[in-house]
């Protein structure tokens, strides 16, 4: 798998974007779309950090490694991506040397950029601390100074994180030439792009607990106290509450204010198939309300069950979301005499996501081998 | 991007974002340099072993860093909060007069052997499975303990601190070299090595306390040793069980001498690592 | 020891990558690659050079258009009108891209079939000539007749060509078929004018009727769409009859969307509410010697016959004889499609004998003798000219196709019937491997557009004569061949001694100029300055040819009325058209076929046998342009035969099969299919994918040789 | 940038195109002249509508009545250089597009570009074009480009920039007679003076006596989008009713010949 992608990378580099199946209508694709939900579920890994550095969650250390080592993973794979994506990746420094602050996309950029440093440094002591590494005293003390500048920069991975996990939102809300992405907002902030922080930390956690889980599955070992997957639950669930909420609010403003202003019709929006008027109830309700409630009743009932349900569709929403903002918004036509359009990826588009993927999933189980992602499993396997 | 870049222009969009772009890039890099240079200091001051123990320690799993007087039933649970140096513990002296009153009560019998291994009555024992004893001339004898010794057998090489140089309680004493495994064991006290022995004597190391030592309250006396020993035997036992060599351990009979022999070397380093409290 | 290598193997990648991080090096790394995405070497460079402008004239279509090209380095980068001519249409505008065409020829090559697919060999000069020498002697040894098929007749070269085939059997010069203004044949033949051919005064018409002239896609000269486009409307009124909703359409006034095949009909309709309104110019009329026929025959066509036949309102069809007898002088059309050609010989006289009735022949705004361009040479015998349809079927044993002054497309089998049994030899003159050259056996490559002195008699739809001369611009790339001296060649070959001192087309051309100078008749306009001066004012030929190759246009005295013989509204076609205007109801669709396939073409799809490639703009990278695999159909239609739009479905005619993508419009008649006659792979450079079967070679051909509609059917896949 | 430099105030125009779409027969020579003045490639076999780079581009549209009754429009939209919240300015992330303060002329710096394509993603006119391939001409075809304007490489977004050379010889022209600004006359645009029905007017919307501010004032004329607030350049005007409302962003279903395929 890691080898057609890497194939299919090289293809894309070597002969150019035409190996994809985007065009000028498509600017973006399965990538950008992919992309936006992977970072969203990496947002795990700050947004844990946040509860357990700067709120003091302390029960949550159990799983702060392996959201760390999540979050890496998500971003790292994300800007491998972009990389391939842009038509000049040799430029990519030039967002640094010739920013357009107006640009949501700088302050992705940037924030993201950085953020991907903030997770390595987070990354270091978790490696540090490897059984064969350790043996090295310098490393142990120095992981160990580490260790207590962390809430700093955990605090810092939360301020950035919040900041692009927005911008990606506001990203699309700021397209006043797109009716259907476009949004009123506050500030210089559409909504969309609180919306997508609130998204973004809602599922952050749901993805964690999902993680969680099937590493203990595969593995076959306890790996957290179910105590731990309770508040997973219960932090996504309420948080995700507030953001159908939101949603709902933003939706129905967009739907009779933003809308009519720009001259559009929102019927139009869902006039063509396949996106009937179902993705909007499938976005809000299915995917976001539905299991908000199965994960708040899970987390209480102690069902674990439940709770991964709840967290299962929770994701599946965040993606569904992403995917609504990117690919439909381009679908949706502006010019009445320009066709509504659909577009299919290449082959190549799909292998190269595939080889992030495989990437992810062998970095994953290497720390996961020779790392302590949990630190409570041993424990867990004594009693 | 820099003034001097073309059609640049300090406006407020740039100062507020590169500011705080800036800012953030500060505050990382200030954080890293600190952490930096705090190691440095740590190793001018020869707090790295402390500090290795301190990191050790934590990554301990529970089980094995319960408190010397949950071992001895003195209460029902309780974590060690001082990484087994009794020397600094608030609690511990209080232990001790609780135990004095009880002792009139009760003497304990000082067993021997416990599940197989030898405990003699005029050594002291650390949590890292290494004993010591006090000598005439006032230098400490340390040795490798009964189930240490089973544990590893007989070792492949030996490595240890030069003569003349400081070890310190719960820093590194020696490593064991055993089939490419390599064990660390603690040392269980502070001082200068003055010679060291090795597998075929039965000590390890001869050491002269430093004058800052602060005595030796930390070790464990026979008496504590004996349940402390059970426990560890337990661990062992369920370590192992989770690969079904449950039986590797002869039961309650004579263990065997050379555990490595039993033990598949992958699960080597993993159970001597816990036993040897290395994470 | 394991962990000591290993640390120090960490130690040695962390300082490596910081010490690199620090030197200047990954920022100059970073900077150069940027830097060099922007000049790879594989992304072209402009040339650099002086810049002049430079005059010439456009030879790609008919129409010659004043060209002011823009050059660097003495080589044209891009072709505009000078201020005040005609806007240059896409195809000229691109035309100095030409001579680099994929497609583009430097060696005569022999053509071959392998595999179904075409490949060429290239050949010496002399092995063609000593070919078409042997042709030639088979031919007068009986084997069959000598043609040469002539894609731009007038030019002086037919005159090398027709004392070429003096001689020889049934030698003869065939007009490319459905050119434009082919039908001005059929009034020439109706008027029975002895000398010189008709020439169209659209300059003074006020009212403009087009049966079909895709007058908004390039017909005739574009002065004429600029009239119609133009602020001052006004003063020209447009009725265009075609079953197409077109460009043409879409400017013109009236729409009359009759029935395809049935404006004959339509016409002799028109011609009844003008005779018994008494709206027709009676004197004129008279002149006919078979009026009284002609008036009882269209007599038969009431407007509500006609309208039964051909779909059109009875109303509409007496409110537009009317329209035409309010505006006049009013001038009928029955135009030629660059895709469609010509309507069929009954229907042509049906409609142009519209213009003898409203007495056109002759006046102003209508129909004007033009005196013919003096000849090069004088020469004693002359082959004719003539119709591909005057040609009897399995006949010609040599043809030669002159394809170096542009190309028109048609069935090649129109063509290829009129060979005998045996196929024959045919020999084609054209710069690219494309177009009618692709059916030859032998091709000889001749020079581009801009590479060669070029010559533009009066488009036909000029009121008189002119001449102009495209000046070449750029060198004659190496391999090419002259026309006239491969005629020369061919003569020498075959011991035929041909009239006249002239070695290559040049000469001709000189020559041909040199007597217009001695008749001294006329002006030359100077495109430069707009300036017009008598011809009398030029001193020497040499003046007047230098005046020419600097884009001016030398044009005839306004000329004489028409003098006619004798004129006849029915003529030949009488016995048709008695047939027709029994009414006997549209012609049914077969079951079989219930679609009628139209090919349509605008002009600067087909005029040359190649474009530019940067055409894809129009036809490839939009979708302006439909490609020719796309088959519209109205919505309904689609309905009926349960066909979607976008799917893939094979056209399917009794001639023959092509795949094709549905698509829809309201636009499209319903029970019609249309398709674009519009470059194919090749003609946009593409020598690598696979030729489809063109659709023209699916298309019915009728008895006088036309292919304007057939019956067809669409079959999804 | 000469004249501006020794004259010391710079002259802002607003340079903009006026499209009499009942002129305009869809003959397509402005996207032709546009592609020859500009050095846009030719496409590639697999290049399709989705893929190219057509900088003025021909919509064909109809009424969406059925036959005889339809009717169609041919627009020809190119870069609408929205001089208000322009959408493609202010995304790009690294100023790769901005907007000439001395022509109001929206221009893409393909050299910066990094080809992210968000800016593409933000134009309502779908007016920007991506290279997807390497530029490439038949061999021999690159004598014939135009010297004044160097060609893209892949992977960079570009589009109308109202033959940005055009204006900048004309300003030359005139900083060598000594003028301030360039002559009106100087300065027109491949496609305005290909169009054979001078369907297409460019001049400076700002400027009273220039024909396209007249034009553009004219009541049949309208701009695309007109509601999205992005101020357009880009004038149409048509005396039929349907063709205008086409123009407003009202996204109702108009059969178009588009929506083939």
């Amino acid at each position: 798998m890691l080898g057609i992608g890497l194939f299919a990378i090289g293809l894309c580099l070597i002969k150019g974007l035409n190996q994809t199946n985007m065009d000028n209508r498509f600017a973006f694709g399965l990538w950008i779309f992919l992309d936006l939900t992977v970072i969203a579920l990496g947002a795990g890994a700050f947004f844990t950090g946040f509860l357990l550095y700067i709120l003091r969650r302390d029960e949550l250390r159990a799983v702060i490694n392996s959201a760390v080592v999540l979050g890496f993973i998500c971003y790292s794979g994300a800007i491998l991506v972009l990389m391939v994506d842009v038509g000049q990746p040799l430029r990519a420094w030039f967002t640094f040397w010739h920013p357009n602050v107006h640009s949501m996309l700088t302050e992705v950029t940037f924030c993201i950029t950085c953020y991907l440093a903030v997770l390595a440094i987070e990354y270091a002591p978790i490696v540090l601390r490897n059984r064969q590494l350790r043996k090295v005293p310098s490393f142990l003390v120095f992981e160990f100074e580490l260790h207590k500048v962390m809430p700093v920069l955990a605090a810092v991975g939360t301020f950035l994180s919040f900041f692009h996990q927005g911008s990606l939102g506001g990203l699309y809300g700021v397209l006043q030439g797109r009716p259907f992405a476009y949004r009123d907002g506050f500030a210089i902030w559409p909504s969309t792009f609180f919306l997508f922080i609130l998204s973004a930390i809602a599922t952050g956690p749901a993805f964690v607990l999902v993680t969680t889980w099937a590493v203990s599955k595969i593995s076959s070992k306890r790996l957290v106290q179910p105590s731990v997957y309770r508040i997973l639950a219960m932090v996504s669930g309420w948080l995700l509450v507030t953001y159908v909420g939101f949603k709902g609010i933003d939706t129905l403003v967009w739907l009779n204010r933003t809308v009519p202003r720009t001259g559009a019709i929102p019927a139009q929006f869902y006039a063509w198939q396949p996106f009937g008027t179902w993705v909007l109830f499938a976005e809000i309700v299915l995917f976001g309300l539905v299991p908000a409630l199965i994960l708040i009743a899970g987390a209480r009932r102690r069902s674990f069950a439940l709770q991964l349900t709840g967290s299962l569709l929770a994701c599946a929403g965040v993606a569904l979301n992403r995917f609504v903002m990117t690919i439909q918004t381009l679908a949706v036509p502006t010019l009445k005499f320009e066709p509504f359009m659909l577009y299919w990826p290449s082959w190549q588009e799909v292998a190269t996501f595939l080889a992030v993927a495989a990437y992810g999933v062998i970095l994953y189980s290497l720390s996961f081998r020779y790392l302590k992602l949990f630190p409570h499993e041993r424990d867990l396997q004594q009693y | 991007m820099f003034p001097g870049i073309n059609g640049f222009v300090w406006d407020a969009g740039h100062s507020i974002f590169l500011g705080i772009f800036y800012a953030v890039i500060l505050i990382v890099l200030t954080t890293l340099i600190r952490a930096w240079l705090l190691t440095a200091r740590d190793f001018k001051s020869h707090r790295e072993e402390d500090l290795g123990w301190h990191a050790d320690f934590e990554d301990l799993p529970a089980s094995a860093r319960a408190c010397r007087h949950e071992l001895s039933g003195e209460v029902d649970s309780r974590m060690c909060p001082n990484r087994f140096d009794c020397r600094y513990c608030t609690d511990h002296p209080k232990f001790v007069a609780a135990r004095a009153r009880q002792q009139e009560a009760v003497a304990v019998p000082i067993p021997q052997t416990v599940a197989g291994f030898e405990l003699p009555a005029n050594r002291l024992y650390h949590r890292g499975h290494t004993w010591v004893r006090q000598e005439a001339d006032a230098t400490l004898t340390v040795g490798l303990d009964d189930l240490g010794t089973h544990l590893m057998g007989k070792p492949d090489r030996v490595q240890f601190p030069h003569t003349g140089s400081r070890v310190v309680t719960n820093g590194t004493g020696w490593y064991l070299h055993k089939n490419d495994v390599m064990v660390r064991v603690l040392s269980p006290v502070d001082g200068e090595v003055i010679a060291v022995g090795g597998p075929n004597d039965e000590w390890y190391m001869k050491v002269k306390p430093s004058p800052s030592a602060s005595g030796t309250k930390h070790l464990l006396s026979v008496a504590e040793a004996g349940p402390w020993m059970l426990r560890e035997v337990e661990r062992l036992h369920i370590a192992l069980a989770a690969d079904g060599l449950g039986a590797a351990l002869a039961d309650g009979g004579a263990p065997i001498d050379d555990l490595t022999k039993a033990i598949p070397p992958s699960k080597l380093d993993d159970v001597c690592g816990l036993m040897f409290l290395e994470p | 020891m394991t962990n000591v290598t290993r640390r120090n193997l960490l130690k040695l990648a962390g300082g490596a990558a910081i010490g690199f991080m620090a030197s200047p090096m990954p920022w100059r790394l970073t900077d150069e690659l940027a830097i060099w995405t922007q000049n790879w070497s594989w992304i072209p460079v402009p040339p650099k050079g002086e810049v002049t402008t430079r005059m010439t004239a456009c030879s790609l279509c008919p129409s010659g258009c004043a060209v002011q090209a823009r050059c660097i380095g003495g080589l044209p980068v891009s072709l505009r009108a000078p201020a005040g001519s005609a806007a240059l249409c896409s195809l000229g505008l691109t035309g100095h891209h030409l001579p680099y065409h994929p497609a583009r020829l430097l060696a005569p090559v022999r053509v071959t079939e392998r595999a179904d697919a075409l490949h060429t060999n290239p050949v010496r000069l002399g092995e063609v000539v000593t070919e078409t020498a042997a042709a030639i002697a088979a031919a007068k040894a009986g084997l069959g007749t000598v043609a040469v098929l002539d894609m731009r007749p007038g030019r002086s070269i037919s005159w090398a060509w027709r004392s070429l085939l003096s001689g020889l059997p049934g030698g003869a010069v065939i007009a490319g078929p459905g050119r434009e203004g082919a039908s001005l044949a059929t009034l020439e033949r109706m008027l029975a004018i002895e000398s010189g051919s008709l020439g169209l005064d659209f300059e003074h018409a006020r009212t403009i009727v087009s049966f079909g002239a895709p007058l908004a896609d390039g017909w005739g000269s574009p002065r004429t769409l600029q009239r119609l486009l133009g602020g001052s409307r006004g003063n020209v009124r447009l009725i265009h009859v075609d079953p197409l909703r077109s460009p043409t359409a879409e400017i013109a006034d009236r729409w009359l969307p009759a029935r395809p095949g049935t404006e004959a009909v339509l016409a002799l309709g028109l011609a009844h509410v003008l005779i018994a309104e008494n709206l027709v110019d009676r004197a004129a009329a008279a002149k006919a010697v078979d009026f009284e026929r002609y008036s009882l025959l269209v007599s038969r066509v009431t407007a509500e016959k006609a309208a039964a036949v051909t779909g059109i309102a009875a109303d509409a069809i007496i409110a537009t004889a009317r329209e035409i007898a309010r505006a006049m002088p009013a001038v009928v059309l029955a135009g030629e499609d660059a895709g469609g050609g010509r309507f069929g010989r009954a229907a042509e006289t049906a409609i142009l004998g519209l213009n003898l009735i409203l007495g056109n022949a002759g006046k102003g705004g209508g129909f004007l003798a033009r005196p013919d361009l003096p000849a090069p040479f004088d020469s004693a015998s002359l082959a004719p000219v003539q119709d591909l349809d005057q040609l009897p079927d399995r006949s010609v044993a040599l043809l030669l196709i002159d394809a170096s002054a542009g190309d028109a497309a048609f069935p090649w089998r129109v063509v290829e019937r009129k060979l005998i049994a045996k196929g024959g030899l045919v020999v084609a003159l054209s710069p690219f491997f494309a177009g009618t050259a692709r059916h030859a056996n032998l091709i000889v490559p001749a020079p581009t557009f801009l590479e060669a002195m070029f010559e533009l008699p009066a488009g036909f739809d000029a009121p008189a004569a002119t001449l102009g001369i495209s000046a070449p611009l750029i060198a004659a790339r190496e391999g090419g061949a002259d026309p006239a001296s491969f005629v020369r060649a061919v003569a020498a070959a075959s011991r035929i001694d041909l009239p006249g001192a002239w070695a290559r087309s040049e000469d001709l051309i000189k020559a041909r100029v040199a007597r217009i100078h001695r008749v001294g008749r006329g002006s030359v306009m100077s495109i430069a300055d707009g300036a017009e001066k008598p011809l009398a004012a030029v001193a020497t030929p040499d003046a007047l040819l230098e005046a020419l190759m600097g884009g001016a246009k030398w044009e005839d005295a306004p000329s004489p009325s028409v003098q006619s013989m004798k004129t006849m509204l029915l003529g030949d076609a009488a016995g048709e058209l008695e047939r027709i205007s029994t009414c006997a109801t549209a012609p049914k669709q077969s079951p079989q076929y219930p679609l009628t396939l139209l090919p349509r073409a605008p002009r600067d799809a087909t005029a040359s046998a190649v474009v530019s490639p940067v055409i894809t703009k129009l036809y490839r990278e939009s979708v302006l342009r439909r490609s020719p695999e796309t088959a519209v159909l109205n919505p309904a239609t689609a309905r009926e035969l349960r066909l979607r739009a976008g799917r893939k479905a094979s056209l399917e005619t009794a001639a023959g099969a092509i795949g094709v993508t549905i698509a829809t419009s309201g636009s499209v008649m319903p029970g019609a299919v249309e398709i674009a006659v519009s470059p194919g792979a090749i003609a946009l450079g593409d020598m690598h994918t696979a030729v489809k079967m063109e659709i023209l070679e699916i298309c019915a051909i009728d008895e006088s040789g036309g292919w304007r509609q057939s019956a067809a059917r669409l079959v999804e896949a | 940038m000469k004249s501006s430099a020794n004259s010391g105030a710079i002259i802002k125009r607003r340079f903009g195109l006026v499209i009499d779409l009942d002129r305009c027969n869809g003959c397509g020579a402005c996207a032709t002249a546009c592609a020859v003045e500009n050095n846009v490639p030719p496409a590639f076999p697999e290049v399709n509508e989705r893929t190219g780079l057509t900088w003025m581009r021909v919509y064909r549209a109809e009424n969406g009545r059925t036959f005889p009754d339809s009717r169609t429009v041919y627009f020809p939209i190119s870069c609408q250089h929205c001089g208000h919240d322009t959408p493609c300015v202010s995304v790009c992330p690294q100023n790769a597009v901005d907007i000439n303060p001395q022509t109001g002329v929206v221009s893409q710096i393909p050299e910066r570009c990094l080809g992210c394509r968000y800016c593409m993603a933000a134009c309502p006119y779908h007016a920007r074009y991506f290279n997807w391939f390497d530029p490439t001409w038949p061999a021999g075809m690159e004598k014939t480009l135009n010297p004044d304007v160097s060609v893209r490489m892949r992977g960079v977004v570009e589009k109308c920039n109202l033959c940005h050379s055009r204006w900048q010889v004309a300003k030359a022209k005139a900083a060598a007679a000594g003028k301030q600004d360039l002559d009106p006359a100087d300065y027109t645009t491949a496609c305005a003076e290909a169009c054979p029905a001078k369907a297409i007017v460019l001049g400076d919307l700002d400027d009273r006596n220039s024909e396209a501010s007249r034009a553009a004032k004219s009541p049949n004329a309208f701009r695309l989008l007109a509601k999205l607030g992005t101020d357009p350049k880009i004038y149409y005007r048509s005396n039929r009713e349907w063709v205008r409302r086409l123009g407003d962003a009202d996204v109702a279903q108009i059969e178009s010949e588009a929506s083939r395929g």
